[in-house]
């Protein structure tokens, strides 16, 4: 009725605000804060402003549950997030309790997931190592070591990257898990590189990464190429740092899609509007953006905010065919005229396969001595597909 | 209505489970003397057999996987767990137990916890390192065709049950003459030991009791999140436990749950609601973590019997009545008044 | 071979670095009798204000700025103790009780250096070193400036404790409080200056370790206790050279442990030693006289 | 003009007093001895003397120097030296270092001071090296008391000095306290044993339920029914 | 002493035991009579303690036999040695200070079917009606020696001398056939002495054998039908007090000059 405004729509946020990963909950708000600024500016969801609440799981799975309650005190009708370490332990919750999930993170045990309300907008990690695999063998390097931390998340790239490197013709010298937060990591490097291997592919947390990019500065073994994972890729960001003189010459840092294009650039438009221009764009930021940009396509698509209803649409809104189109008003316009749209988000192509992952491409960034990254090499998801298809030919 | 309903009983779960490892820890802590800093990796231990007990074999795939599964239902793996957990606390407890001085032991204890930690997160053949447990199944779910909501009301039920069967426990226990003997052994080793008490093997029970309650209460709350792993059970999370005992009271059953109730209200769930709804800041969050420690020395200097205190059994709690006997006055006794 | 000489130099800049902490950690046990475990939490304090002196607020050179926060680490340990551990120490015989207090200062610290310092990862502000090598060792300048000074902080305590009246007031009080008391010791002011002693090593260690693991974060040194009460109990807890010597095997055994065992464990070979040596010599590698 | 003078000492542990208004005054050249039941307060005295307890009312002046405030470390430079009944010893630390411990409360030097002690107490001269826990226990008791004398102190208190010693050991620490208060300190021993106090002391108090019940000259006290100020039982203390 | 004893019912053979290089106990080899008092006296510093240790099993010698009513017990565990009849004191007392002083009896009583959890849980019944009767017994002996009083105090609120007290209750409730004393009237007053020395007759005479390490050679002399001379470890005499004042020997270890301070320790 005329003079009052339909109730504002809650979207959930769960992300570790505290705990050794608070670093997390920086980047996971600053997405979503960007998200509801762009749609709400855009006069919102089918007239209703969206409001966003955020619940501490502290990356522990433990804690994960009462942070999921606490969230639906709220009635979201979808929520961003967690983080791969907790989103096992919340994930048999969506259907029930009639709320849709989009996650950011790249745990690979979830590629093949079946769960209807469940959505991924970054790429797996195993398509990342897919791609750094990928990328080696195609500058001519075909012995290398792995040095990755214990935690799921690098551990996940492990299997991968071992089967696409074996596929494209390299050999893994060593594999070494490594143990974070040691004083020094001399004897663990000098076994690696006992056999002098021409590349190096790394994934582990900032901190132990200082200590064994010192230490194997040290030992003179920065003087190869090393490829970390998405973790590497930001500006000036402490990877860089830490790795010394070669930095301009030897770190590539994988990054999943395309941050480049007509939905980068609305997105960029829109984190400046709501942060200011000086503010760091952090990692996942426009992974979180899109989840939300996505959801309120699917709601205007369905024309209901029930997410029982307007589920079914996430993956029309996003995938092909349709028109393309690459920020919210322009979508949800088309989506007024009844036109089949297919949103090009700020990630890249946001195309959902049918275990709700998104396949994107992998960029591979290098430093220039202020640390501030370039596009050295893209590889694209058919290069990826033509790599596993070969691992399935060779094993 | 029901989305707060959910949230209370998570809550109320959270609270019964962790009265559940308070009275273990009183038990093998305040009542028999052993400073059992490992009592998490018990808790751990529990929630990992309760998860593969329940579990189907999972052969190892991409870094993923468990070296066995049984598939039990899991209103069974519980208890079977938390009796496996109980042997494993009795090993551990008989390895350490026979010759360490009680600091080092406090030490050691730590250690331990922490290389078992360390392997857990490391070691990705037994139990997926820190991927951890997945999908562990809802014990009744699949059997009663109940949606996961109607679950966590009916399994707070059974969890309050178990801890009203387990505090029954632990009250008689703490009664009998063999809890005599674990506070004798607690004020004094040596004395127990030449009172014909064979210490080391009421220590090693102990442990294996307070193994079996921490496993309870481990295995509940991998059921409740479906899932386990290395990040579920820092080793010093333990700390929590030991405050919901000291300012619960230690020795008092009662006061366990007190304590665990007092901790996961004000100083856990509290702060994490009321800085993310209200202040936007994880600041308040991280100080309420810090006024745990607060709380542990206020309580400890004001008031160190605790909230509920343990009470002493009397004369005529032993005999059920007034003694009858009247103290014969020695003539060679008494003090003599002169002027 | 070749390799091991540079995993065994590795070992004694750990051994350097672990030799300062556990020292500061024996000494105020042997005076107070219970185990710090906030100790942790005082050597990441010394990281902590080190970044903060050169990075945040005056931005001081790494050098000076390392002293001065040493030195405020030693006045936040007597004003802990003061405030705090004393008051509970003296009204509960129980050890296990203090014990649990430390605890709780841990827990404590802990969160408010992450409210002021967050959790991330910090750098100090010193310039890269360059690698030397030493014999067939390699070593950083910045490490071994660390390890000369850990070796002349161990000869200075030695002296201390054998040949200054200081020293023997700490070694009388260590040994029977209530009767350094009536034998005109100031009780109050020894344990004063002994937790400030504690507290210095305590932040010199962390500095130290922050230096070695070439950044810090405000758990890292939390996180290396247990490497430090290793090493402080193979010497027989409340031994100060004991402490020295368990700091040499555990730095040497975990270095060079990897080429050995896979690394990812080579913090547990130290633990590991510790709870086999305990089983079979429960007193330690050198046993001290007095207190059981 | 007594040397030690305890005007009206009330104290205890905590909130429970367990001595009242204990007068007494100690002289120099004398031995004044105080006996009484198990639990009278006679420790709990000694330990408030020496500022180990604080006392609740009354003074202690000693050369008419009023110690009552007296921080307990400050005691002994104040001329009033204390040797505890049990653990009287640094253990870890040499018969020497020992010594040098009780010279510490004086600046200047003390080494002729210990070589006159050393040559005094023989059996302690042969140990000299030797570390204090491995002394047997007349010899760790010796070892207190000659820390004691390091500063020639105008009081010595000492706290049941043959409670478990060998009757040879038990003549010979008395003979001492016999020399030492020849030698001008005025000297105060607590004692269980009546009839050894009895002999070697010039003056004897009894404390029965903490307090001063009765006290006269060895001669005076000899003469009263001791036995039965003694049977007894001390009153329970009930917390 | 009504029936002549035949065999000892404790003996040490040729115990040995050092702590860090110190030799406390070198040789000690002495029999325990039955159903008699037998005093340990000897200089400080010679062992007494530690045998007493040795015997109970605190310590494990470092050789050495012990028998007690003729099984060899060397070696084993001290709650082994304890369930085999006998019962000790501490020179220094060592109370179980956060119990009550009825519960410090209560739990040294022996075979208690609810020191078992089985029993607890399925015999209930059973467990309670022996901790009434138990409880019965002990306030009994509480009353005996004068601490029935203080039955419901914790045990660390009591005066030295009770706490000695309260140790030979602690024992006398298990009713062992032999008792072990340490010093139990040393810091206790004259008149209280006397009293110790009454109940310790009583439980002689009530069929218990006796070994006490004692300084007072009064009280030695008035209550002790044998006694036992160690000095520096090692077994210097035994023999009725009276025939020990002539022995030279034990004249000059205890009772006359000290020993030297380089005697071997
Ligand atoms: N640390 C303490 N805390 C509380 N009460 C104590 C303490 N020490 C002694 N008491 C109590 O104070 C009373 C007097 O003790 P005190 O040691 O002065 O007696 P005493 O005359 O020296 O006896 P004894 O001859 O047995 O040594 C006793 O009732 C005792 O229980
Ligand atoms: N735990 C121990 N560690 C080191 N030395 C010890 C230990 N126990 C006893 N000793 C030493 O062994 C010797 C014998 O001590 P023990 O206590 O048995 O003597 P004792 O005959 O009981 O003397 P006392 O009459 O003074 O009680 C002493 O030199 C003592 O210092
Ligand atoms: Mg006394
Ligand atoms: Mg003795």
């Amino acid at each position: 009725s005329a003079g009052t405004k339909p109730a504002p729509l809650v979207v959930g946020a769960m992300f570790p605000f505290t705990g050794a990963k608070a670093i997390l909950s920086t980047w996971g708000t600053h997405g979503v804060a960007a998200g509801v600024y762009a749609v709400n500016a855009a006069g919102g969801v089918l007239g209703h402003q969206l409001t966003y609440t955020y619940a501490d799981d502290a990356a522990d799975p433990a804690d994960a549950l009462p942070a999921f309650r606490q969230l639906m005190l709220h009635h979201p009708t979808f929520l961003v997030g967690p983080f791969s370490p907790t989103i096992e332990s919340v994930i048999n919750q969506f259907v029930p309790n009639n709320v849709v999930d989009f996650m950011v993170g790249g745990l690979s045990t979830l590629d093949n997931n079946t769960n209807p309300n469940w959505f991924r907008t970054s790429s797996s990690d195993s398509n990342e190592a897919t791609a750094m695999a990928y990328f080696a063998i195609s500058h001519g390097w075909k012995t290398a070591v792995m040095l990755f931390d214990n935690s799921a998340n690098s551990q996940g790239f492990v299997p991968p990257l071992m089967a696409a490197y074996k596929a494209l013709g390299g050999t893994i010298q060593s594999n070494q898990v490594i143990n974070p937060g040691a004083s020094s990591y001399t004897s663990t490097l000098t076994s690696a590189f006992q056999n002098n291997p021409a590349v190096v592919f790394d994934s582990m947390d900032s901190a132990t990464a200082a200590t064994l990019f010192h230490d194997a500065q040290q030992l003179g073994y920065m003087n190869r190429p090393w490829i970390g994972d998405d973790l590497q890729s930001s500006s000036q960001g402490p990877y860089a740092a830490a790795f010394g003189p070669t930095v301009t010459t030897n770190l590539y840092a994988a990054l999943p899609a395309t941050p480049s294009g007509a939905g980068y650039n609305t997105f960029l438009k829109d984190y400046a509007l709501r942060f200011g221009k000086k503010t760091t764009v952090w990692p996942t930021t426009y992974n979180e953006y899109d989840s939300i940009v996505i959801a309120s396509l699917a709601m205007t698509m369905a024309n209901s905010t029930n997410p029982k209803v307007w589920v079914k649409d996430v993956t029309k809104v996003s995938n092909p065919p349709g028109t393309a189109c690459t920020n919210y008003p322009q979508c949800v316009a088309l989506l007024k005229k009844h036109v089949k749209i297919n949103y090009q988000g700020a990630a890249g192509n946001d195309d959902f396969n049918k275990y709700h992952n998104v396949f994107s491409g992998f960029q591979f960034l290098g430093f220039n001595s202020a640390l501030n990254t370039h596009q050295v090499a893209f590889v694209t998801p058919a290069q990826l597909a033509a790599t596993v298809a070969k691992e399935s030919k060779k094993g | 209505m029901s989305a707060f309903f959910l949230f209370f009983m998570t809550m109320v779960f959270y609270v019964i489970v962790f009265w559940i490892a308070s009275l273990g820890l009183d038990l093998v802590w305040s009542r028999t003397g052993i400073p059992l800093f490992a009592y998490y990796l018990y808790v751990a231990v529990g929630a990992y057999l309760t998860g593969l007990f329940s579990l189907p074999h999972v052969p190892l795939q991409n870094g993923v996987g468990n070296l066995f599964g049984f598939n039990l239902p899991g209103l069974l793996a519980l208890p079977l767990a938390a009796v496996v957990t109980g042997l494993f606390a009795m090993f551990v407890g008989a390895v350490f137990m026979r010759r360490l001085r009680t600091d080092y032991l406090a030490v050691v204890m730590v250690a331990v916890a922490l290389v078992i930690w360390d392997f857990s997160q490391n070691d990705i053949t037994l139990v997926s390192g820190n991927t951890g447990l997945t999908n562990i199944p809802l014990p009744l779910a699949g059997v009663l065709h109940i949606n996961i909501n109607q679950w966590t009301y009916l399994y707070t039920g059974v969890a309050f049950v178990w801890a009203l069967a387990l505090w029954w426990i632990m009250k008689t226990v703490s009664n009998s003459p063999t809890g005599r003997v674990f506070r004798a052994i607690r004020d004094d080793s040596v004395v127990a030991a030449t009172i014909g008490k064979n210490v080391y093997r009421y220590q090693i029970l102990s442990m294996g009791i307070g193994g079996f309650y921490a496993a309870i209460a481990g295995g509940f709350l991998a059921q409740l999140a479906t899932s386990w792993n290395p990040s579920s059970w820092a080793p010093f999370e333990v700390f929590n436990v030991f405050t919901m005992v000291i300012v619960g009271g230690v020795g008092s059953n009662l006061g366990m749950l007190v304590g665990a109730a007092l901790l996961q209200v004000l100083f856990i769930q509290g702060p994490t609601y009321v800085a993310s709804n209200y202040l936007h800041s994880p600041t308040f969050e991280t100080l309420a973590a810090a006024a745990i420690g607060v709380l542990m020395w206020l309580s400890l200097w004001f008031r160190p019997q605790g909230a509920v205190p343990e009470r002493l059994k009397s004369t005529a709690w032993y005999l059920g009545r007034e003694p009858a006997l009247q103290e014969t006055i020695n003539p060679d006794l008494t003090v003599e008044e002169r002027a | 071979m070749h390799l091991f000489w540079i995993d065994f130099g590795t070992g004694l800049a750990t051994a350097a670095v672990v030799a300062l902490a556990a020292t500061g950690l024996t000494l105020q046990f042997g005076i107070t009798n219970y185990i710090n475990f906030a100790y942790g939490d005082f050597m990441g304090l010394g990281a902590l204000l080190t970044f903060a002196l050169n990075n945040q607020a005056f931005h001081l050179n790494f050098w000076i700025a390392a002293p001065i926060a040493a030195i405020l680490v030693g006045v936040f340990a007597v004003i802990a103790n003061q405030l705090l551990l004393a008051p509970f120490a003296r009204r509960f015989s129980n050890p296990a009780l203090t014990m649990i207090v430390t605890f709780g200062l841990s827990l404590f610290m802990a969160n408010v250096a992450t409210v002021i310092w967050t959790g991330n990862t910090l750098f100090f502000r010193m310039p890269i070193s360059v690698d030397k090598k030493v014999g067939p060792f390699l070593w950083s300048p910045d490490v071994m400036i660390v390890m000369g000074f850990a070796v002349l902080v161990m000869v200075m305590i030695h002296l201390l404790l054998k040949t200054t009246r200081l020293g023997k007031m700490m070694r009388a009080l260590s040994d029977n409080t209530s009767l350094a008391l009536t034998s005109g010791i100031d009780v109050r002011q020894i344990t004063n200056v002994t937790w400030f002693m504690s507290g210095l090593l305590a932040g010199l260690g962390g500095i130290a370790l922050a230096v070695e693991e070439a950044n810090l974060t405000v758990t890292s040194a939390e996180s290396y206790l247990f490497v430090i009460f290793a090493a402080v109990i193979l010497g027989g807890i409340g031994s100060v050279y004991g402490a020295m010597l368990g700091a040499l095997a555990i730095g040497l055994l975990t270095e060079t442990a990897p080429l050995y065992i896979n690394a990812g464990y080579k913090l547990d070979v130290g633990f590991f030693i510790v709870i086999v040596l305990l089983l079979f010599r429960p007193q330690g590698l050198v046993p001290r006289l007095g207190r059981s | 003009m007594p040397t030690m003078v305890a005007d009206n000492i009330s104290s205890g542990y905590g909130k429970n007093l367990i001595i009242r208004n204990i007068s007494l005054e100690v002289d120099a050249k004398k031995v004044t001895t105080i006996v009484g039941p198990n639990g009278a307060g006679k420790s709990t005295f000694a330990k408030t003397v020496v500022g180990l307890l604080k006392a609740q009312t009354g003074s202690i002046v000693v050369n008419g120097d009023d110690l009552t405030k007296v921080p307990a470390y400050k005691i002994p430079g104040r001329g009033l030296a204390y040797v505890p009944q049990v653990q009287n010893v640094f253990v870890s630390m040499t018969v020497q270092e020992n010594l040098e411990i009780g010279g510490f409360v004086t600046k200047g030097n003390t080494h002729d001071r210990m070589e006159e002690i050393l040559a005094t107490f023989k059996d302690l001269e042969k140990a000299r090296h030797k570390r204090a826990g491995f002394l047997s226990g007349g010899q760790q008791n010796m070892l207190a008391i000659a820390r004691a004398l390091m500063v020639n102190p105008s009081v010595i208190v000492l706290d049941e000095p043959t409670a478990g010693l060998s009757p040879a050991y038990t003549n010979v620490v008395w003979e001492e306290i016999g020399r030492i208060a020849e030698s001008g300190t005025a000297v105060l021993v607590v004692e269980q044993n009546v009839e050894r106090a009895i002999v070697h002391s010039d003056y004897v108090h009894v404390f029965v339920a903490g307090q001063n019940h009765v006290h006269g000259t060895k001669e005076e006290i000899a003469q009263l029914d001791l036995a039965s100020i003694f049977l007894g039982r001390s009153e329970a203390t009930k917390s | 002493m009504t029936t002549q004893p035949t065999t000892p019912i404790l003996s040490t053979r040729e115990l040995r035991k050092s702590f860090l290089g110190v030799t406390a106990v070198n040789g000690a080899t002495f029999d325990v009579p039955r159903n008699l008092i037998t005093a340990l006296i000897g200089p400080n510093g010679a062992g007494k303690t530690t045998v007493v240790s040795l015997i109970s099993g605190q310590i494990k010698a470092d050789s050495g036999q012990v028998t007690i009513d003729g099984a060899d017990v060397s070696g084993w565990p001290a709650h082994r040695i304890s369930q085999q009849g006998l019962m000790r004191t501490f020179q220094l007392s060592r109370e179980l200070g956060g119990m009550t002083v009825l519960e410090n009896l209560m739990v040294s009583a022996r075979r208690q079917t609810g020191e078992n959890l089985v029993n607890v849980f399925l015999r209930p019944g059973a467990v309670k009606k022996e901790e009434a009767a138990l409880a019965a017994r002990a306030l009994e002996i509480l009353n005996r020696y004068g601490l029935y009083h203080l039955r419901d105090s914790r045990a660390q609120a009591l005066s030295g001398g009770q706490k000695k007290l309260l140790e030979i209750s602690r024992a006398v409730i298990a009713d062992p056939k032999i008792l072990l004393l340490d010093e139990p009237m040393a810091g206790v007053n004259p008149a209280l002495i006397e009293k110790i020395g009454e109940y310790i007759i009583d439980l002689r005479d009530g069929g218990m054998s006796i070994l006490m390490i004692e300084h007072n050679l009064g009280i030695v002399e008035k209550i002790c039908d044998n006694v036992v001379v160690l000095a520096e470890g090692r077994t210097l005499a035994t023999g009725k007090m009276s025939e020990l004042r002539e022995n030279e020997d034990v004249v000059r270890a205890y009772l006359g000059e000290v020993i030297n301070a380089d005697n071997g320790r």
